[in-house]
């Protein structure tokens, strides 16, 4: 390896740290607080909030969408075994074997938990 | 290595309990697991082995802290027999969840490359925001796991760039190569790496300027958890503290040590200042315990060899003190219908034997003689003098002196005469064999500390 | 792979370094700035995900695998983070009809 | 084992099995078995205590008792170890004799008391540690004897639990000696560091190379003597011992008069091997022990709760103590120690026995005239009164005059006021003793219709005290009326180097004593004249309307230029010292550092606002200050 003289950059990184938490308190500190229903409504994306507060969202589809996320990224384990099957042999299928095993175990759990029931 | 396993094998069975609706037997599952872990233990005592190419090794440093984790889950589910009685079925979710987090407690002491830090940290970690929210109708336990969770997962982001800085710099994850190469290495990544994975760390212990979460969370927190957190949850982040910091980052010493230096006498002062001014006995105890981390982080300042000891002692010290407190804190709570100070009053008079377990546990907290808190505080001033570090030393004396001050303020509580005094409280019998068994560990450790000092 | 390392290393490192640091200080700007509870969550992300970049571009300059296994290991663990952050964040949501994470504030003192 | 090691060994547990049995059975025994149990443990002690003292001669070597390893750390190494010396041999007696006395007297006392069980084992509890700390051989034992002995005192005071000002009182007691043993722990860990051993014996070797005046060993006695001057309360950390009055009568005799208050000088006395090598910390000690007996002297005069004249005379006489350890007579101080646990311990219970006649009256105004009522009491004060205002042949005559002599030798303008603080003794002294015990009762009929005196229980150990008080000065006769009459100093020789007030001859000596004596009587004399006829406030004179009653009042003009001359001015420093020193500037500076403690708390506590956003900014501040910490320090 080069030998790069990172202090510089690292001085910057500090530098921009620093300065966001300096203007932040600073802010805080000096800024006249007035507080409005306006105020504290959120601006995110410049829309006016219509409508009820309370939309009806299921929390079934989102339940279904976590735990496929969950075991979805499980499955990068799997990318560098499968590049490399041959090499790895019996053993190393073996060792995927035990790996799935508490996979599948967790999923038996949330079947039996009734995670997956639509209704 | 046998405890990692086994230990996640009895996680993964605390959860099928549940769901084969064992009902409140299911915490007969991971205790007997986890007396079953501990036989292990002692099994694999002074054997040395090391994983998976250096992934973890088991010396007897990772198997007694691990050790103490264990007890204090043990000691915590039992507690939770009579606690949680007439729960439903999602109460074998929560001791799924709490041996989890102890089989991260293992990792972050075993742990000899940073990958496994990391992991260790995680799963340590994230069973404990669920806990933290698990009263799920509570504003204030929601409020505490989602405070925990911000606050934790930032931190652990915070931890991971430090790792990643320490890897750019010394090309490799493996502590014994990092104290190897560290010296040779020039690279200020190092240097901001090691410091960025002190920041994460400090978080954790809640040292100050990082505590700030710490009496929030354990407020909301439901309370056995909240002892889960200020036992388990510290004693193995200072596990894997000491560890790190110990081996592998030695040779940046001059870029932490300072720093860390101010950070203790901080810890040391805002912890037990601010605890002056509670009313409500978990909040005051929450400062406790960060002022309890400052006296620890004493021991990260010398880092020789004994100071392993001195902090594996300070820790079972705690631990029991700590759960002894949490326990009677909950009875009374429960009585009383809150966890003010005020409804301690005249405990003394219908529940003596509540008063003295409590009497008994803030003594040893406050570091009177002949408890275990006493000698655990004692080994550790006497390390950091060995040390030349003398300033601290004072500064921590001064801090023992405030903290005896409140400690003996709630004890007094309890010893007053009123006329609010709480009713006979029951106090089942697994409550009760925790309870005794906290007195007299705490009297032990007072009168013979070397049986754990010179474990490691 | 050799070749894919080679084109990593086009770039010099230093760059990385930079990249990274940038995203990273990004990140913890949009969790000290932002109020919404799921935004924060995004910068919490993005955090994560500028030490991964960091990660690959170290191993592919040590020519060492570890540093790439570690990213894998850091995704699921950001993947666990953040399923228990959205139903953290579900369960406050049905209870206090709100993601905003300074709305919270009984505990204090 | 031999049977030296065997007596030690029963001398210890004995009080420790008593105390165990009481505190874990005590609640189901009878009042009167637990008595019994009690008073038997230590009265056991005191007889292997006595054996082991019959064995003893000036030439006996000190032996060891090695019972375990208690701890090793590094090269440190800490074994529970007891040692047996004249010294040890000498507080043993005093600690088991009057300990055991107290324990009978306290049976009749706490007789009606619904804690009396548990009284008796905090009492037995208080007396195991007390034994630890004198026969601890090294630092580490005696710490935890000293710590021992402090727990059972603050349980003590605070015994009648139910009263929150005495619980507060137990608090003060707590939080003081917090602050003298941090001076000690500090002291300890100086020794620690420069010479690796705890131990009393390797200690004195250790520090036979070291020169005198030796800057790191001041330091360290100086921390050593601030742990003693919170035990023994000495100016400035004397204010918990008043207020410790709180805990029962018998208490105060044993812990607060008779032993744990002189834990400090033994602490000195144990360690004059390392004292007598820094004459800096041993004028400190002078100066600080001279200020504290005036300063609470002047106290004393004043007040009129019986306990409380006799606390401060407590604080006074450990400041005389102090004074003798200052000059370097290790000897004399711990004589001093020694009769004043005698007499001293005679006032309270006699206190004690009067308060009991009256059903917990302690204020003066409402008593008197209490010597026909109470015979055995009377006398038995009497003696105690006449023993501590150091009148010859009582105890306090003998070991006070040793003092003032060996300051005379130092310098007379500090006798002049060591002096004057033994006449103020003298004089409060006795205006209790006339205020108790003559003129007329001044209390409600109701009370005095059932005035009696108290059981033989009680009696009993007044008696023996008051025996004691009669003959203990004996065992040091001054040189000057024969020689190698002064037994104590013969008997501690070996252990400590004997002293003399150099440059004093015979006749000089003779004539200080002439002049203390002869001062001691005038002001009885005085206090006879203002409160023996038990008129505290004398008849206005203007009343009288007879000439020749005029001229007899011109007597009473007598006693008003008595009060002025000496009582008032007395009442004003008194007032001067008790109201504005005392309540405003110590209690001030100590309520100025609880403040200070309590607003960095409230203002701490405000950071903690409860907002996620702030707290995660905090963070990054912190990350911020790790990173560039080494940049800007």
């Amino acid at each position: 390896m080069e030998n790069i003289e990172y202090g510089a950059i690292f001085l910057q990184f500090l530098v921009a740290l620093g300065f966001v938490g300096v203007t932040m308190t600073l802010t805080h500190l000096l800024g006249p607080k007035r507080k409005s229903d306006k105020k504290l409504e959120n601006f995110e994306c410049g829309i006016e909030t219509t409508g009820n507060a309370r939309m009806p969202f299921s929390i079934k589809y989102f339940l279904t969408a976590i735990l496929f996320v969950l075991f979805d990224v499980e499955v990068i384990f799997m990318y560098p075994w499968a590049l490399n099957f041959k090499e790895l042999g019996a053993e190393g299928f073996v060792k995927m074997l035990v790996f799935m095993g508490p996979l599948l175990l967790g999923f038996l759990y949330i079947y039996k938990k009734g995670a997956l029931k639509w209704e | 290595m046998k405890a990692l396993i086994l230990t996640s094998v009895i996680g993964i069975a605390t959860l099928f309990a549940g769901v084969f609706k064992m009902r409140n037997n299911s915490v007969w599952v991971p205790l007997l697991g986890l007396l079953g872990v501990m036989l292990t233990i002692v099994a694999d005592w002074n054997t040395n082995i090391s994983w998976y190419n250096n992934m973890v090794r088991f010396d007897n440093y990772a198997l007694a802290f691990s050790g103490i984790t264990i007890a204090a889950l043990i000691f915590i589910l039992t507690i939770s027999i009579d606690h949680y009685k007439g729960a439903g079925n999602s109460i074998a979710d929560i001791y799924g969840l709490m041996v989890f987090s102890v089989v991260g407690a293992i990792v972050m002491s075993s742990f000899s490359n940073l990958a496994m830090l990391f992991i260790g940290v995680e799963i340590l970690s994230i069973p404990v925001y669920i806990l933290a929210g698990s009263n799920r109708r509570l504003t204030s336990s929601n409020e505490s796991a989602l405070k925990y969770f911000l606050m934790g997962s930032f931190a652990s982001g915070i931890l991971l760039f430090g790792i990643a800085l320490v890897y750019g710099a010394t090309q490799t994850l493996d502590l014994d190569q990092i104290a190897l190469l560290g010296p040779t290495v020039q690279s200020p990544m190092l240097t901001i790496g090691v410091l960025m994975v002190l920041s994460g760390f400090l978080f954790k212990i809640a040292a100050a300027p990082f505590h700030f979460w710490a009496p929030d969370v354990y407020e909301g927190a439901p309370g056995l958890v909240t002892a889960f957190m200020a036992t388990i949850v510290k004693t193995a982040a200072f596990a894997a503290f000491f560890r790190l910091f110990s081996t592998a980052f030695v040779s940046e010493e001059s870029a932490w040590f300072k720093v860390l230096w101010g950070i203790t006498a901080a810890t040391l002062l805002a912890g037990n200042l601010t605890a002056l001014f509670q009313t409500k006995m978990k909040r005051l105890l929450a400062y406790s315990s960060i002022a309890h981390a400052g006296y620890m982080l004493l021991a990260m300042l010398t880092l020789n060899k004994q100071a392993g000891g001195a902090i594996l002692l300070y820790a079972a010290s705690y631990t029991l003190a700590t759960i002894a407190v949490f326990a009677v804190m909950l009875l009374v709570s429960e009585a009383q219908g809150s966890d003010s100070l005020a409804k301690f009053k005249g405990l003394r008079k219908n529940n003596p034997f509540l008063a003295v377990v409590l009497a008994i546990a803030l003594f040893s907290m406050a570091g009177i003689p002949p408890l275990a808190g006493f000698f655990s505080k004692y080994y550790l001033f006497a390390i950091a003098l060995k040390s030349n570090l003398f300033y601290i030393v004072i500064v921590a004396i001064v801090a023992s002196i405030i903290g005896a001050w409140y400690y003996l303020k709630s004890l007094s509580m309890a010893f007053l005469d009123s006329d609010e005094a709480p009713e006979k409280i029951e106090v089942g019998l697994p409550t009760r064999i925790v309870l005794i068994a906290c007195v007299i560990g705490a009297l032990i450790l007072g009168i013979r500390p070397d049986l754990i000092l010179h474990l490691i | 792979m050799q070749e894919l390392l080679q084109n990593v290393r086009l770039v010099p490192m230093e760059h990385y370094v930079w990249l990274s640091s940038l995203l990273f200080c990004i990140g913890v700007m949009g969790v000290l700035l932002r109020r919404n509870t799921i935004v924060m969550f995004m910068s919490i992300e993005l955090m994560l995900n500028a030490v991964n970049l960091l990660l690959v571009a170290f191993s592919a300059y040590a020519n060492k695998p570890e540093g790439e296994v570690f990213v894998f290991f850091v995704m699921v663990v950001a993947a666990a983070e953040v399923a228990v952050g959205l139903g953290l964040l579900v369960m406050i949501y049905r209870n206090q009809n709100t993601t905003d994470s300074q709305a919270l504030q009984t505990l204090k003192w | 084992m031999s049977s030296s090691e065997i007596l030690l060994l029963t001398c210890l547990l004995a009080p420790l099995s008593g105390a165990g049995i009481l505190l874990i059975a005590g609640r189901s025994l009878p009042k009167s078995f637990a008595s019994a149990l009690a008073t038997t443990s230590v009265f056991l002690s005191f007889i292997a205590a006595f054996l082991l003292f019959r064995q003893t001669g000036a030439e006996t070597a000190a032996f060891k008792l090695n019972l375990f390893s208690w701890f090793t750390a590094g090269k440190l190494s800490v074994d529970m170890a007891f040692r047996y010396d004249q010294l040890t041999a000498l507080f043993l007696l005093v600690i088991t004799g009057i300990g055991s006395l107290i324990h009978l007297y306290s049976a009749g006392y706490m007789h009606e008391d619904e804690g009396h069980n548990r009284f008796f084992g905090y009492l037995n509890f208080f007396v195991f540690f007390m034994i630890i700390l004198v026969t601890g051989a090294n630092f580490a034992v005696m710490f935890a004897g000293w710590e021992g002995v402090g727990l059972c005192s603050y349980l003590l005071i605070g015994f009648w639990y139910k009263n929150s000002d005495y619980n507060l009182a137990a608090r003060k007691a707590f939080v003081m000696n917090r602050i003298g043993d941090l001076g000690l722990l500090a002291g300890l860990f100086m020794l620690l560091n420069r010479y690796n051993t705890l131990d009393f014996e390797a200690l004195q070797e250790a520090v036979k190379a070291v020169k005198s005046g030796d800057a790191y060993l001041t330091t360290a006695t100086v921390c050593l003597f601030i742990g003693a001057m919170g035990k023994s309360a000495q100016l400035p950390l004397f204010t918990w011992l008043p207020d410790a009055m709180a805990g029962p009568t018998p208490v105060s005799a044993l812990i607060h008069a008779a032993t744990m208050v002189t834990a400090g000088i033994y602490l000195v006395v144990r360690n004059h091997f390392l004292f007598s090598l820094t004459p800096a910390t041993l004028d400190l000690i002078l100066y600080v022990g001279l200020a504290t007996a005036l300063f609470a002297a002047t106290i004393g005069l004043r007040q009129n709760d019986i306990k409380k004249v006799l606390a401060y005379s407590t604080v006074s006489q450990l400041g005389f103590m102090f004074i003798a350890l200052g000059t370097g007579a290790f000897t004399t101080g711990f004589f001093h120690v020694f009769t004043h646990a005698f007499f001293k311990a005679l006032l309270f219970l006699g206190a004690g026995s009067v308060i009991h006649a009256l059903h917990h009256e302690q204020d003066m105004r409402f008593m008197g005239g209490l010597k026909k009522k109470l015979p055995i009491t009377w006398i038995t004060f009497l003696i105690g009164t006449i023993a501590i205002s150091g009148i010859p042949p009582l105890a306090g005559f003998f070991s006070k005059d040793e003092i003032l002599a060996f300051l005379y030798a130092k310098n007379p303008i500090l006798w002049g006021l060591a002096l004057l603080g033994s006449l103020m003794t003298a004089f409060y002294m006795f205006r209790l003793y006339f205020l108790v015990f003559h003129g007329s009762y001044r209390g409600d009929a109701h009370t005095e219709s059932h005035i009696h005196e108290s059981p033989i229980s009680m009696t009993l150990p007044l008696m023996v005290l008051a025996a004691c008080s009669l003959i203990a000065g004996f065992i040091g006769i001054p040189e000057v009326f024969a020689a190698h009459s002064h037994w104590l100093n013969h008997f501690l020789g070996n252990l400590i180097p004997v002293q003399h007030p150099e440059g004093i001859s015979h006749s000089t000596e003779i004539t200080l004593m002439g002049v203390s004596v002869t001062a001691v009587l005038v002001m009885v004399a005085i206090a006879f004249r203002v409160y023996g006829q038990g008129k505290v406030v004398p008849v206005a004179p203007e009343e009288e309307k007879n000439p020749v009653f005029k001229l007899l009042a011109q007597k009473y003009r007598i006693d008003e230029f008595y009060n002025f001359l000496f009582v008032a001015p007395f009442n004003a420093i008194s007032q001067f010292f008790g109201k504005i020193v005392d309540n405003q500037i110590v209690d001030g500076i100590v309520n100025a550092m609880g403040n200070l403690a309590m607003t960095t708390s409230g203002l701490l506590r405000l950071l903690h606002n409860g907002r996620v956003g702030t707290y995660l900014l905090a963070m990054t501040l912190g990350v911020i200050l790790v990173l560039a910490y080494n940049l800007i320090f």
